[in-house]
């Protein structure tokens, strides 16, 4: 352990995250509960980072400090509750505590037998990684092993896990969205909307409109040159959505749905999904297996371990896109309470 | 005792592990349980991260400049990218999970006026 | 200087402990807020930190970047939302699901 | 050059150290949001451009650093600004001399 890189930071950061964790959980208020827990997420990207998971890291990065916070802002903001009710209950706590107590103790008995922390010859380190690290670049010609690995040689797990944001985008759609019509039947009609509301403020929305772009671009150069540095679609695809929902959030929700109806938002979802699933079924029509890229070598440029280099960049980009409109839609799902009118 | 701290990251795996575990059953509120559900999650991902890390080694981006991990001479120089890939996606769907639970929690409040989950065992019964 | 640079990084998450002190304490949440901010900006500096020790802070300096672009959006959220809700610490009441 | 990088990091962690000790012992919600918004941007500053300053690197991760600096330097005001403007809207209520 102790010939770890910087195994200094990564002890103290375990310590840190535990201390954050407890902390999220015993603030009262839910606000002050969320705010804390975004920042044990930029605590786990440092974590990440220490232990050369960079891709991970930045990951992370971009979905604890773009979105996953948000989302659980626009949630309380939607419903009234702030403030956790003190309820007594103490005795079944402590009977969960002591039942946790001793899962864990279960879990650390086995301590002895795993490897140790920073091993290089334990069983997961020494099956099949190493094959991936020694033959990405006659392969693929793609020095980021991450990439390769994430888009070519487990390019099916990539397939389902977007399959799943997709999923659980559809879901969130099934639960809160409500009919317009039906509901303005039941409400007296709102008072109209100012385009702006006067209340929020001219800096924050002139700042915003200057680092949106910047952000769009960093986040297209992050899919485009995953293969070189840490990032790709997942990545890349957060960044975008966490660009758009800043707008959404210095602006106002109603100038985002102008641009991106509720029906474009959700054909882009399934379209990037459908990509990937076509570059697959494009490697079967010539001749090889589904997601074996290296027979799309006579329609993409190259030979075929250039042809499998950009098969995984058209794979990343359908990964970008529904990654990003798949948490522009649920943001929007979760701010507006499912109305698409207006909110955080 | 050594061995306690030679695996260091196994024991912050359980802790927090524990602590989500915890919150998500004995926390009444809805959002805790979410925030539970998060942090139960990352002491998996930690888990899996920490054991693909190596002694003294580099990140997975093969790099022929000053630090010369290509061509690849060592495979123990570089960290584990497996490990890496399988939490790269699973936070992603994370997130997209915890966006579900909230939607749920969101739905449940709207129907109940409430995230305490005694009280919402109330309303059912009525 | 990888051990000055080692110094400087402890030192750093020592003061990012003491600043999670008022996140702790913080009375209301604004000033939970703030601490929160000042930890995500020197996530940034730890980052880098991090970078210059593996010796490869080509492979950093992107995350580096991308939480620079992305680290003030939960501030602005969470501001927005008492923009809107216009109370720091309002009772518990049911039925609130208004939107303002 | 290093003598440079040096200095600017080890000035950085100071004013961080400020930031730290007037997070904590500032007795309300904007004198905090001053020690905080202040110091803390000018330490981040300080230590990004102490990196560049310590470290050999080539031209295109020095511009990418610039870079940071230059979003910090956009975004981090833009959050201090947000989250003072909710405080007051909120009714965050100032210390005053006889209040305690």
């Amino acid at each position: 352990m102790s010939t770890l890189p910087i195994w200094q930071f990564d002890v103290l950061l375990l310590i840190l995250v535990v201390l954050f964790a407890v902390v999220a959980l015993s603030i009262r208020n839910l606000m002050g509960a969320a705010v804390v827990f975004g920042a044990y997420s930029f605590m786990m990207c440092l974590i990440w980072a220490g232990m050369g998971a960079v891709d991970v890291a930045f990951t992370e990065a971009a979905v604890g400090a773009g979105v996953s916070t948000v989302f659980v802002v626009s949630t309380l903001y939607n419903t009234g509750a702030t403030v956790q009710p003190r309820t007594g209950g103490l005795a079944f706590k402590l009977f969960i505590g002591v039942v946790v107590t001793i899962a864990g103790a279960f879990l650390l008995s086995a301590l002895p037998d795993f490897p140790e922390w920073g091993a290089s010859d334990s069983p997961v380190n020494a099956k099949v990684a190493p094959y991936y690290i020694l033959n990405t670049i006659a392969d693929s010609h793609v020095p980021n092993v991450v990439t390769s690995v994430l888009a070519d040689y487990r390019g099916f797990d990539t397939l389902l896990e977007t399959t799943v944001v997709f999923i659980a985008c559809i879901a969130i759609y099934s639960i809160l969205r409500v009919d317009k019509a039906k509901l303005e039947a039941g409400e007296p009609a709102a008072a109209p909307v100012p385009r702006y509301d006067p209340g929020d403020s001219l800096i924050v929305r002139q700042a915003s409109r200057f680092m949106v772009p910047f952000m769009q671009l960093f986040a297209l150069y992050v899919i485009a040159h995953g293969h070189y540095s840490p990032g790709g679609g997942f990545q890349g695809g957060v960044i975008l959505g966490a660009s758009l929902i800043l707008l959404a959030i210095s602006f106002d929700l109603k100038s985002l749905l102008r641009q991106w109806s509720e029906k474009t938002l959700m054909l882009l979802v399934a379209a990037g999904v459908f990509l990937y699933a076509a570059v697959g079924l494009a490697c079967m029509f010539m001749g090889g297996n589904y997601l074996d890229y290296g027979f799309l070598d006579s329609i993409l440029p190259g030979e075929q371990d250039m042809a499998r280099s950009h098969g995984i960049l058209l794979v990343e980009i359908g990964v970008g896109i529904t990654v990003m409109f798949s948490m522009i839609a649920i943001h929007i799902n979760l701010a507006s309470n499912g109305r698409f009118d207006r909110g955080l | 005792m050594e061995k306690l701290i030679a695996n260091f990251n196994y024991v912050i795996v359980v802790i927090l592990m524990m602590i989500g575990l915890w919150s998500m059953l004995a926390q009444k509120n809805l959002i805790k349980k979410c925030i539970g559900m998060a942090i139960f999650q990352t002491g998996i991902i930690l888990f899996f991260i920490s054991i693909g890390a190596k002694d003294n080694a580099l990140i997975p981006i093969l790099t022929e400049a000053a630090n010369h991990t290509y061509p690849v001479s060592d495979v123990s120089k570089v960290a584990n990218p497996l490990t890496q890939i399988l939490m790269l996606t699973a936070i992603v769907v994370g997130v997209a999970t915890l966006g579900v639970a909230l939607a749920l929690a969101q739905k449940i409040y709207q129907q109940h006026s409430s995230f305490d989950e005694d009280e919402i065992l109330e309303n059912e019964r009525k | 200087m990888n051990t000055f640079i080692t110094t400087a990084g402890v030192a750093l998450i020592g003061l990012m402990l003491l600043v999670l002190i008022r996140a702790i304490k913080g009375p209301t949440v604004i000033d939970r807020l703030v601490a929160i901010n000042v930890i995500g900006t020197k996530s940034i500096v730890l980052l880098l930190f991090a970078g210059i020790l593996f010796g490869q802070l080509e492979m950093f300096v992107d995350i580096a970047l991308g939480y620079g672009l992305l680290n003030y959006i939960v501030s602005i959220a969470a501001s927005r939302y008492y923009q809107h809700r216009k109370s720091l610490e309002p009772e518990h009441s049911p039925g609130g699901s208004s939107v303002s | 050059m290093h003598f440079l990088g040096y200095i600017l990091i080890s000035t950085g962690l100071v004013f961080f150290l400020g930031t730290t000790i007037g997070l904590l012992r500032f007795p309300d919600f904007y004198t905090r949001m001053h020690a905080a918004g202040k110091g803390d941007t000018l330490s981040t500053v300080m230590i990004l451009i102490g990196c560049i300053c310590l470290v050999p690197m080539s031209l295109l991760l020095a511009i990418k650093i610039l870079l940071i600096i230059n979003f910090i330097f956009i975004g981090s005001p833009t959050a201090t600004h947000a989250m003072m403007d909710a405080g007051n809207k909120a009714g965050a209520t100032p210390w005053r001399k006889d209040s305690k």
